[in-house]
């Protein structure tokens, strides 16, 4: 194992809240953004915590890393208390950051990935677009309603093709993420199937129904995970999940994983 | 990576080494069974040789796949776990993580736990002699597991018996880890001592549970799970006080250390090293800064050693 | 006073008596013994009638002066205590607090402590048919003071013997309060329910210490206190659990209850009541701030009763 | 017992540091500042704590109270994570606020007062002397050093006599306040030391100095404790301290004590 991680006091350069509750947060960590990989994620501690309650870091998806200016962007939504208290921090504070943690996904050389994100799930997908420079692929972002669809800016700079969805219509297509994922497989020859490969996150459901969909139709499927963490970095194997040979842990084996690997009950 | 150095000049003037029952270490921070993986885990993020030791993952004498999830939740001030052992066993413990921790000259002390009395005694067996084992911490208190663990702890015949097994079975120097779960744990170290036992540890976790109350059922997969961190430091503090006054074999100190003011107070309680756990989940370099304050701390008091620090009645 | 008030109409759908032992309480949330002093202390400040009971401070039978300071200090979501049961003695209770009491037309449990079986055989004869008072509960847990109290309350045998004396002594519904220092509260609680318990109230305060390590003595004047808050909350849940799966009289839980999701635990995890303790002392109102938010999460979850909470399996 | 406490959420009106971590905190009590007479406390806990560690409030002199805007000051000195918190307070925010506690100063009617403030012991005082209109009395406020004596100006417009002294000599007389009480009580005859009685606040050692002045010049002496609180409201028996008979507790029949009726060991 020949991990290349960073337990550091970062310098919060921005932290911005882009919709109600939820924050666009940019630091400084230089080291990290060297070796973070899309995918990957961070343990973050608010130093507005003095004390032991909440106790232990939150773990927050890489939302993009600039190897160039060492800076690394994390998208949340203030769901309790560690993350309200990284909500509160201003620019010039700092943030406990211990990463890159975990396997990020992985695209192979010749495939067309296809990017679906629900809500938040869209924090890794960013970070995985702008790391495809000049491939062909597609980003399926999908939301209940149009203010709710986040970061469509920096995803079209990627130059990939960005398909919206809404659940009540308000912008873009009409439905659900999976919906959209359906037609535009059944639309695709066996050949391209091959080619193609989906990277996913969001909520457990959609993540279950993508699963569901790609083995019907035979498309490589990467989803991104979530479980409660308390290390985050493989020490205290409390981030098992079921799989097909026994249980993963989120943390160390993922948050990325091949979706036919688990067990999806 | 610890935050303050002390310079070699002044760190000379204290001798941080500590014996626990025959088994000298550089310093008396270890880090405690369950919450440094194999050391692996650890190694690209703190100077593990710098540590008095670590306290590897429990090893049963087969592979264990542990509890169904959810395994750990947040309390406050504390960690409920329910891992319940997984671990790799103790051939692949023996081929792949021992090898690696011999090679980086890490001190190693292996956590064993057992379902029977015969199963502790094999894997002693199997770890006598082994280069790269430098003593075994004999896991009598795990609440996590059905057989074995806790049931041989929480009784002063049965802790016994499981020490006098296993110190028969080998020559490495045997530390017997006790559950707080008792009424009266002096009892028990008592009748390990008098077994054989070379040094004690405790605390381990304290049973809790947690329900989530809008599905309506236990938040853990197995119901109930150790509590840790530091909101048993108060417990875990009184129980070494406790013991060091009623054993004569050392103590090592276990239980929501987090700081180096932590790390003093079980010394002063009558601790011979201490066992971080919990707060390296939290922040992985708190062994080493609790390493750098226990020295600047005791240059600052002119303390020489550690034994120095213990309170005498 | 309480934050939100529910109006009557709605409040009616739900049903918030609960019947301990044969005392039948409007509601289920108490104020804990040693936290709420004799009612007058709090009586400007909540409304007292308004909850399920007071459990006043413990009473002996000769006044006490209670232990040397300092008896309290404060540690990762707890609190340590050693106050030693400093009380007024119960010629005094009788004629100065209990009166007011009645008067106030507050339901009242009479926390009572002996040395000896026979000094609670003598307080709850004192006690027995005294206007005013509800029910006793019988402290045999508390770590505070030397003799007496958890001497009592961690062997089954004189558990149950305290039981069945102060039982005889008097007609009071006679709530046993245990000590969660033991290895299995479930063998005691049996003890206790056998020898004719109406119902038992757990946990008392777990058994911690601290350290100042600057002055290199022990925090508290005693030595050990007991510690209570959030902290512990795990472990009076899991005991909680236990005990109401093993007895068939109800269970008041007890132990780091600080909000109405605290208290909806205690009732899932099987409790019929629930003792506010440490919450008031850091805020006065916490009780009536848990009892609005109860009747808000029963009516919004469509809950008609305590009982409907209990998780069965 | 008619107690007249009021326990709520409180404005934050200013939080100014007046001396490096030195603080001074008004608030809008307004029922808590018809009630209060000087000497009583109130229990604090910042709205920042966001959990239960630290768990307690902590205890702070009433330093002014004004019946008619109904604010109240808080003087007090950032020593940890208590204090920490309410310093990190703005205006516009609230702190949980429990109060009036205790027993305040007891002035009778024909007495000289003169109030004894060491550091931070001045708190109390402030709110005594500005309850003394046109009366004769003196105040005596000792520091380490100049930047050190606290709340002149205010103490100044009360029209008692302010007697100033620095160990270091850089401010007013050189010495500690004890010196500057010595010589005062010294230069009175007997009848006039049964009129004076002394009023103190100040840490314990200082409190000691000037019981055992009093006792030797028969003067009365009141002080004002302090110890660790958990409840300051007379629930817990937390606070007690040795007195003539038995235990007193700082909270209840305290802060304020008359000298003589404690136990100074
Ligand atoms: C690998 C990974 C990457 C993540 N990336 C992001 C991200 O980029 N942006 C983002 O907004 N969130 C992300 N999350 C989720 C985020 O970690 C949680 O929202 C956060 O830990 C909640 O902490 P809190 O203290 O605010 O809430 P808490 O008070 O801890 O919890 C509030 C509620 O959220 C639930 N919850 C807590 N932790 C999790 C969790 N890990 N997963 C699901 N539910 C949880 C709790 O059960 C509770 O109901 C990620 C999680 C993982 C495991
Ligand atoms: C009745 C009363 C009135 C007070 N009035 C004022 C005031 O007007 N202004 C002011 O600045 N302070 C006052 N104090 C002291 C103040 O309460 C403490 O400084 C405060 O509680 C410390 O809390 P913390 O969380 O900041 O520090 P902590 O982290 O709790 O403690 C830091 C250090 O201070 C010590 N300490 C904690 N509490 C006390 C205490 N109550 N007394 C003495 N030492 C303590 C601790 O032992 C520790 O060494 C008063 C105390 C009492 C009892
Ligand atoms: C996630 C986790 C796993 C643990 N696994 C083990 C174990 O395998 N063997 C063991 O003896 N103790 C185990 N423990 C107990 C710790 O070694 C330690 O005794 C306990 O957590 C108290 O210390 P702390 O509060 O510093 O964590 C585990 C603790 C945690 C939190
Ligand atoms: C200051 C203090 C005094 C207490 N005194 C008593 C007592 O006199 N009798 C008793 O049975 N329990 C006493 N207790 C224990 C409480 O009633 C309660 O069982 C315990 O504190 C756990 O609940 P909590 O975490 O809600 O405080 C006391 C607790 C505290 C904190
Ligand atoms: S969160 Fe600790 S091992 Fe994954
Ligand atoms: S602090 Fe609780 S009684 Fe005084």
């Amino acid at each position: 194992m020949t991990l290349q991680r960073f337990n550091l006091k970062a310098n919060i350069l921005e932290n911005i809240e882009i919709r109600p509750d939820i924050f666009l947060m940019k630091v400084s960590a230089h080291q990290i953004s060297q070796h973070a990989i899309p995918g990957q994620f961070c343990m973050l501690r608010s130093n507005l915590i003095d004390g032991y309650d909440p106790l232990l870091r939150r773990p927050l998806s890489i939302h993009r890393a600039c190897k160039k200016t060492g800076q690394l962007e994390f998208l949340y939504r203030v769901v309790g208390r560690g993350t309200k208290a990284l909500a509160k921090h201003k620019p010039g504070e700092k943030v406990d950051l211990l990463g890159p943690l975990g396997s990020g996904f992985h695209v192979k050389d010749h495939e067309i990935p296809i990017l679906v994100g629900g809500g938040l799930g869209v924090a890794p997908l960013l970070f995985l677009a702008e790391s495809l420079p000049g491939r062909k692929g597609v980003v399926i972002i999908g939301a209940v309603t149009k203010s709710q669809l986040l970061r469509l800016e920096p995803l079209r700079e990627t130059g990939l093709e960005i398909l919206l969805t809404t659940e009540d219509g308000s912008f873009g297509n009409k439905g659900l993420v999976t919906e959209v994922l359906d037609r535009l497989l059944t639309n695709l020859d066996n050949d391209a199937k091959r080619d193609v490969a989906i990277f996913s996150c969001g909520p457990m459901p959609m993540l279950r129904a993508i699963y569901h969909l790609c083995q019907d139709q035979g498309v490589r499927c990467q989803v991104s995970l979530e479980t409660v963490m308390a290390c985050g970095s493989g020490l205290c194997l409390g981030c098992a999940l079921p799989a097909r040979d026994g249980y993963v842990h989120v943390c160390k084996e993922g948050p990325c994983f091949e979706a036919d690997q688990l067990e999806w009950e | 990576m610890a935050e303050t150095k002390i310079d070699a000049a002044q760190r000379s003037k204290i001798n941080l080494k500590v014996d626990i029952g025959g088994l000298i270490l550089d310093n008396p921070i270890l880090l405690a069974s369950g919450t440094c993986g194999y050391g692996m885990e650890l190694a690209d993020l703190i100077d593990l040789k710098s540590m008095g030791a670590i306290v590897v993952k429990g090893i049963s004498l087969e592979p264990r796949q542990g509890n169904p999830p959810p395994r750990i939740h947040e309390t406050p001030c504390g960690l409920l776990n329910a891992i319940g052992l997984e671990n790799v066993g103790i051939e692949a413990f023996k081929t792949k993580q021992l090898p690696w921790l011999r090679e980086q000259g890490i001190r190693t002390i292996v956590n064993i736990l057992g379902n029977t009395i015969y199963e502790y005694e094999k894997m002693a067996q199997e770890l006598d002699g082994l280069a790269g084992v430098d003593a075994l911490e004999v896991n009598i208190s795990c609440p996590n597991v059905k057989e074995g663990g806790v049931a041989f702890g929480t009784n002063p015949q049965s802790a016994a018996q499981v020490t006098k097994v296993v110190k028969d079975a080998c020559s490495l120097p045997i530390i017997v880890k006790l559950s707080p779960n008792v009424t009266d744990i002096c009892e028990i170290a008592c009748a390990v001592e008098e077994a054989g036992a070379d040094a004690l540890s405790l605390i381990n976790t304290i049973l809790g549970m947690a329900i989530d109350i809008h599905r309506k059922k236990p938040v853990l997969g197995n119901v109930f799970g150790g509590l840790s961190g530091p909101a048993i430091r108060p417990v875990a503090l009184r129980m070494v006080w406790q013991v060091a006054r009623a054993v004569s074999i050392p103590v090592i100190g276990i239980g929501g250390i987090s700081t180096w003011k932590d790390a003093v107070e079980f010394f002063m309680a009558g601790a011979t090293a201490v066992q971080i756990g919990t707060a390296t989940l939290v922040d992985p370099s708190t062994s080493e800064k609790i390493l750098t304050g226990m020295v600047d701390f005791m240059l600052r008091n002119n303390y020489h050693s550690i034994g120095e620090l213990k309170i005498r009645e």
